[in-house]
């Protein structure tokens, strides 16, 4: 299977990670990545001020990946999913729009000639390439670590887009973490926001909802938060311990990305998965981790 | 027919029914326009046609032009069909000899801001008409006997209701109830809004005179499988499923419950608490007779036991009973299969199914009940301890595009009486209400909505709460914003209840399916007749429904249509007969080939073919006929018609428009 | 509000029967049903103040796009439309957070919206974006050599409106 | 004044017309060049009736009835109607008539905004669609 795959310009640049552990894992389930050298942003910045540019650079990227003979786009990051998921909505509505977006496509040599599938992590974990094969990887071995698990916004909301699980009461997370041997409980900040499209223009606000978003989970008992989107990896891993700090208390809960976790089951060592930018406390879970 | 060398003469009356049709349609250019058709014996117009005035000049027009034929052009026929029949008939015309043209509901109130396409629209439908009535005929009703009995179905309150009124005028009445006891919903509340008597302290009597009234014959866990037949003479199969306790043995010492050593979870204490595998669902249960239920019983599950056979001082238990099928004739049915909560567990946000001391409103009656899981006493499920902050979020699921978009009507009402229980129960709690309106309409719901808010301790928030949220200790946090205060609020209490939005109770669409009773309502109401005026009555005649069957209804509303639905079918019943519609399908022998089509299509068994003069022809029973028309679809030969609405009518009206 | 559908129909945002539930669920304090009350009454003269103020006034910026008062929102309203509708109107008259302008003027100039930063590891070692890159054996950022063309595209689309 | 096109729509009593008159009620405006012809039941399809309105003049059919499977209230008219009306479709397009000159259609009576919905597309349609041209016979044999 050949996906193309759309990194976002926040995975480019600062959570590499994100990036660096998909592609490594996916290769393993033999899933071809194309990973094209032409890029752009994905226009969610631009969605209130300028919203025909923001369709614009999204149909961007739907041109070029349509260029690759591929099954989907695979989309890191849940702002650009989101994006990526309404546009197509909204140009099949549009189609003036649609035709003034062509037109400038053709005139760089591209175009939208068909709408591929819009794949998320956890759909490409959870469906594609499935819970059996994620059990058989774990092979029955159980952990006694309890996981929140962390969808994002964006990756579930809207509900009037289709999504890839139920919207208000997601589960796919959830079946991945129990399939690959971890404990899960629902818990009711589950699918709060982590404050990052408020990073740029109010940080202080930013960090507050990701001060309540980690302090409410920790008082669950956790021992890891896991998610996949880089922007929320931003604030409840690079940003903890500033977050934290600000609130006068101390990083407590170890995050890692969905990726990072399934490819220590797969045995992949800590520099593929470049384990060693995740900056929360995840020395207190690894060990156990990798005791294979 | 070419109306210019017509020998008929037509009569014409426009209503103006006041603005509502001559506000938008120019009537006198009509009135014009089609005097100068020559069959035109008269056209009038009238402010309202249908006032005692339009009614006697109607007759005197029709007399004094003599007119064989009246077009009406007014309102639906649903309305006012009847009314313009019967002046017909005092002019001395067949009431069939009457066309009725809607051009109110299909013209007027359509196309208000229109008005001259609005007219030209209407006169064309008059006109159409005016050549269709030329080739109507008169036609007869036939009367048809009635059985002196009625059904009812649902042995709720509204069921109980309408039995008793049907049975104290005298005729036979059969009351089938799914569940082992009559009681319904209202035999789970502890107490009734706006006045708090005791529930089943004003139920429990009316449910034991339906067990010994001489002409209620009582169904009790029986289900209604199958309804045959039309009004007057319905023939209904009744479903009686094995208690294992012989009804005619039992004396009701309840022996058997305390010995038996299997337990599942109590059905009527929602969920709540556990009852023996051999149970009544609650003390006042009419009737009184244990039911054995198969799914958590020893001996049906596992073989063993017997316990309740061996102990049994009446040997009553017999665990080979069989289902038994029960079948009746009936003349008129009363639907009464009542509401239940709507699964809330869908609205997420409240969180309800994730944490044991959220509770619905039905729930906390039963915590609240005497008879209940507690006992009377308040217990937070899960807490184990008395609850001592409560909070009660109303419109859970109604008023709610996302889930029920009606209003539940009892909600608000019920949610004061809650907190009412509440602070009856434990003077020291603190009760908050979170209604973003409080809809206090009935009689008494306003004054009771100030005497509940001025008891201290409870708080009534005016807005929709915006979230319920779970604490590591087992309590609960409110998330909601107090436009009182103009502030975000967080409030953390022992106990969340939830007023659940209601729905049709899980057997309305197969009883509706089995009836013939066409569309549902959201929510999976059973649709009335005519909202206003027909409130009991169903598109199908001698069908009639009451209470909470038809939309959410609170029990004096409930109480006041099993009357009214008791009374039409008395009315029905005592009668003794009723008229057929007379549009039968009619057969021209001439063109009838006796093939045979259209009997293999009529579903009523209404059309034989019959040899006549070395010729095989179809013959219609017009007694069994409905006037559906199947046959005049599949006749290859144009040889079968409906009365009054002919191939050369229909031709006629098509002409007429496109003129 | 992606794409120049601009105006959402007055009908579902009239649909607001003001149950503050939106407000009570917002992580940053807006009151959406406020910012919905001034959208449609924005013709009414007795209204079009709070309109103005809303338009003027910043915090307009501070939703956070969490989409959860429109999940919530028992009649469908489409808050977060008209949030980012009275955003694009906001814009239009100057008032804009800089940040976003950041990030702007560097799609512009870079195709993404970031430029190069460091990145820190857990041990306390300091990298740049592009050697990390290099390192996992990623592509490079963006080449920006045709990056005209890119431009004016870009005005011409949101021109033509 | 002028009402082009036509619409000619035929209702069962129960269902469909029910929701024409329920339209009304509710004041749900939409446009007047449908006519409404009210039959017992959406059983008593013929094509006949089709092809007449058509032939005469009128620029669109609506056939419509109860939803199925439950709400006939003739047991199962609007299977009847299916059944013949999907053969009639066929045999129209065979015909060289455009698909929007003859719709089926399921109403129930609880859903008046369906049947102004309805009839404003049919309506809106016909207008788009060109006027339908009968040749008389020679014209068809010279062409």
């Amino acid at each position: 299977m050949r996906l193309a795959v759309f990194t976002g310009c926040f995975t480019l640049v600062k959570q590499i990670a994100v990036e660096a552990s998909m592609l490594k894992v996916i290769q393993y389930f033999n899933i071809e990545p194309i990973t094209p050298q032409k890029t752009n942003c994905c226009g969610f910045a631009f969605r209130s001020i300028a919203p025909n540019t923001s369709l614009y650079l999204t149909a961007r990227i739907l041109a070029y990946l349509n260029t690759f003979e591929s099954e989907g786009i695979l989309t890191l990051c849940n702002g650009c999913y989101l994006m990526l998921k309404e546009t197509i909505y909204r140009l099949k509505e549009n189609q003036r729009l649609l035709e003034i977006i062509r037109k400038h496509l053709k005139d760089e040599g591209i175009d939208i000639k068909s709408i591929p599938r819009i794949i998320h992590p956890i759909e490409l974990f959870h469906d594609i390439i499935g819970i059996e094969t994620l059990k058989n990887i774990a092979n029955k071995k159980q952990y006694n670590i309890s996981i929140a698990t962390h969808y994002g916004c964006h990756a579930l909301r809207p509900s009037t887009l289709p999504s890839f699980d139920n919207p208000l009461n997601p589960h796919k997370m959830e079946n991945i973490a129990e399939a690959l041997g971890f404990k899960t409980k629902d818990y009711p900040e589950r699918l709060d926001c982590c404050g990052a499209v408020l990073l740029a223009s109010k940080p202080e606000l930013a960090m507050k909802l990701a001060y309540s978003k980690i302090a409410g989970t920790a008082r669950w008992g956790f021992q890891l938060l896991i998610t996949t989107c880089p922007y929320c990896f931003e604030m409840l891993d690079s940003r903890q311990e500033a977050v934290m700090q600000m609130f006068g208390e101390e990083p407590k809960l170890p995050v890692m990305l969905l990726a990072q976790l399934i490819g220590l089951q797969l045995g992949l060592n800590e520099k593929d998965l470049a384990l060693n930018f995740n900056l929360s406390p995840i020395d207190r879970v690894l060990p156990q981790i990798l005791k294979r | 027919m070419n109306i210019l060398d017509s020998s008929t003469k037509t009569a014409v009356f426009i209503c103006h029914c006041g603005t509502n049709i001559g506000g938008v349609i120019d009537i006198s250019k009509i009135i014009e326009n089609i005097k100068n058709i020559p069959s035109i014996a008269v056209a009038q117009d009238h402010r309202f046609l249908c006032s005692t005035d339009g009614i006697e000049t109607m007759i005197n027009s029709i007399k004094t032009s003599n007119a064989d034929r009246v077009v009406v052009a007014a309102c639906s026929f649903r309305t006012h069909e009847p009314l313009f029949q019967e002046a017909l008939h005092r002019a001395g015309l067949n009431p069939y000899l009457l066309e009725l043209v809607n051009i109110r509901e299909l013209c007027s109130w359509v196309h208000e801001n229109e008005r001259d396409r609005a007219t030209e629209k209407a006169l064309k439908m008059i006109r159409a008409a005016i050549m269709k009535i030329q080739d109507n005929q008169p036609l007869k009703r036939i009367r048809l006997p009635v059985t002196p009995a009625a059904l009812v179905i649902g042995g709720g309150i509204a069921g109980i209701r309408a039995a008793l009124d049907i049975a104290e005028a005298g005729f036979t009445v059969y009351l089938v109830e799914k569940e082992p006891s009559i009681g319904g919903n209202m035999a789970k509340l502890d107490k009734t809004f706006p006045t708090l008597d005791c529930s089943i302290c004003i139920l429990g009597p009316l449910m034991n005179i339906v067990a010994h009234h001489p002409n209620i014959k009582l169904y009790t866990y029986s289900e209604v499988i199958s309804i045959n037949g039309r009004v007057g003479d319905f023939s209904v199969k009744i479903l009686k499923k094995p208690r294992y306790v012989r009804e005619d043995l039992c004396r009701g010492c309840l022996i058997c419950i305390a010995k038996c050593p299997s337990k599942t979870v109590d059905e009527f204490n929602m969920g709540l608490s556990h009852r023996k595998a051999i149970y009544v669902p609650f003390p006042q249960a009419v009737p009184r007779i244990p039911v054995i239920d198969t799914a958590s019983c020893l001996y049906f599950q596992k073989g063993i036991c017997r316990a309740c056979e061996k102990l049994c001082p009446a040997n009553a238990i017999d665990f080979n009973q069989k289902e038994e099928v029960v079948e009746i004739k009936v003349g008129a049915i009363v639907v009464a299969t009542g509401f239940e909560e709507y699964n809330i567990s869908q609205v997420y946000e409240y969180s309800y199914g994730r944490y044991p001391n959220i509770v619905t409103g039905l729930q906390l009656e039963r915590l609240a009940s005497s008879y209940g899981p507690t006992e009377g006493r308040l217990i937070a499920p899960g807490l184990n301890r008395e609850p001592r902050r409560i909070a009660i979020i109303n419109c859970v699921g109604s008023r709610d595009e996302r889930h029920l978009p009606y209003c539940c009507r009892v909600g608000c009402m019920a949610s004061l009486k809650h907190s009412w229980y509440i602070k009856h129960l434990m003077p020291e709690a603190e009760v908050f209400i979170f209604a973003d309106e409080v809809r206090a309409s009935g009689k008494g719901f306003e004054e009771f909505y100030r005497r509940v808010r001025l008891i201290p301790g409870v708080y009534i928030v005016k807005s929709k709460a915006s979230e319920v949220r779970g604490n590591p200790d087992g309590t609960l946090t409110i998330k909601a914003f107090d436009p009182a205060i103009s502030s975000e609020i967080a409030i953390t209490v022992d106990l969340v209840v939830l007023e659940a939005g209601i729905v049709a109770s899980r057997g309305t669409e197969s009883i509706k399916n089995l009836l013939k009773l066409g569309a549902l309502n959201s929510g999976g109401f059973l649709i009335e007749l005519h909202p206003k005026l027909n409130p009991v009555e169903t598109a199908v005649d001698g069908v009639y429904i009451c209470g909470a069957v038809s939309g959410p209804k609170d029990i004096p509303d409930t109480v006041a249509q099993a009357s009214a639905a008791a009374s039409k079918v008395i009315s029905l019943l005592s009668r003794g007969y009723i008229e057929t519609q007379p549009y039968s399908a009619i057969v021209d022998e001439s063109r009838c080939s006796g093939c045979g089509v259209c009997s293999s299509v009529c579903e009523y068994s209404a059309i034989k073919i019959v040899k006549k003069k070395e010729r095989s022809v179809a013959v219609v029973d017009e007694a069994l006929c409905k006037g559906c028309g199947a046959c005049v679809g599949s006749c290859p030969s144009r040889a079968i018609e409906i009365a009054n609405l002919k191939l050369n009518q229909i031709d006629a009206m098509v002409a007429e428009i496109l003129r | 509000m992606v794409g120049n559908q601009l105006l959402i129909s007055l009908e579902t945002a009239k649909a607001c029967y003001t149950c503050f539930k939106c407000v009570g669920v917002c992580p940053v304090g807006l009151r959406p049903n406020m910012i919905v009350k001034a959208y449609v009454g924005s013709i009414v003269p007795e209204f079009r103040d709070i309109y103005e103020s809303i338009i003027r006034d910043s915090n307009i910026w501070i939703c956070a796009k969490c989409l959860k008062c429109v999940e919530m929102c028992p009649q469908r309203v489409p808050i977060i439309e008209i949030i980012e509708y009275l955003q694009h109107v906001a814009s239009k008259h100057g008032v804009v957070p800089k940040a976003y302008l950041n990030m702007v003027e560097n799609v512009v100039d870079t195709y993404i919206a970031f430029s190069s930063q460091t990145i820190v590891t857990r041990d306390g070692d300091i990298y740049m974006t592009e050697d990390v890159r290099d390192a996992w054996g990623l592509n490079p950022l963006p080449n920006t050599q045709d990056i005209e063309g890119f431009r004016r595209r870009l005005k011409e689309i949101e021109e033509a409106g | 004044m002028g009402l082009e096109p036509r619409v000619l729509a035929f209702t069962c009593t129960y269902c469909a017309y029910a929701a024409a008159e329920a339209a009304g009620v509710s004041k749900l405006q939409y446009p007047p060049h449908i006519y409404v012809i009210r039959l017992p039941c959406s059983g008593m399809f013929k094509s006949y009736y089709v092809f007449k309105a058509l032939r005469e003049g009128f620029d669109s059919i609506l056939w419509s009835g109860c939803h199925p499977p439950y709400d006939c209230h003739f047991i199962n008219g609007n299977y009847k109607a299916r059944v013949k009306a999907e053969l009639l479709k066929a045999y129209l397009k065979q015909l060289g008539f455009e698909d929007q000159r003859f719709r089926l259609e399921w109403i129930s009576a609880g859903e008046p905004d369906k049947f102004a919905r309805i009839a404003k597309e049919i309506v809106e349609e016909a207008i788009k669609t060109p006027k339908i041209i009968f040749l008389e016979h020679h014209e068809a044999v010279n062409k």
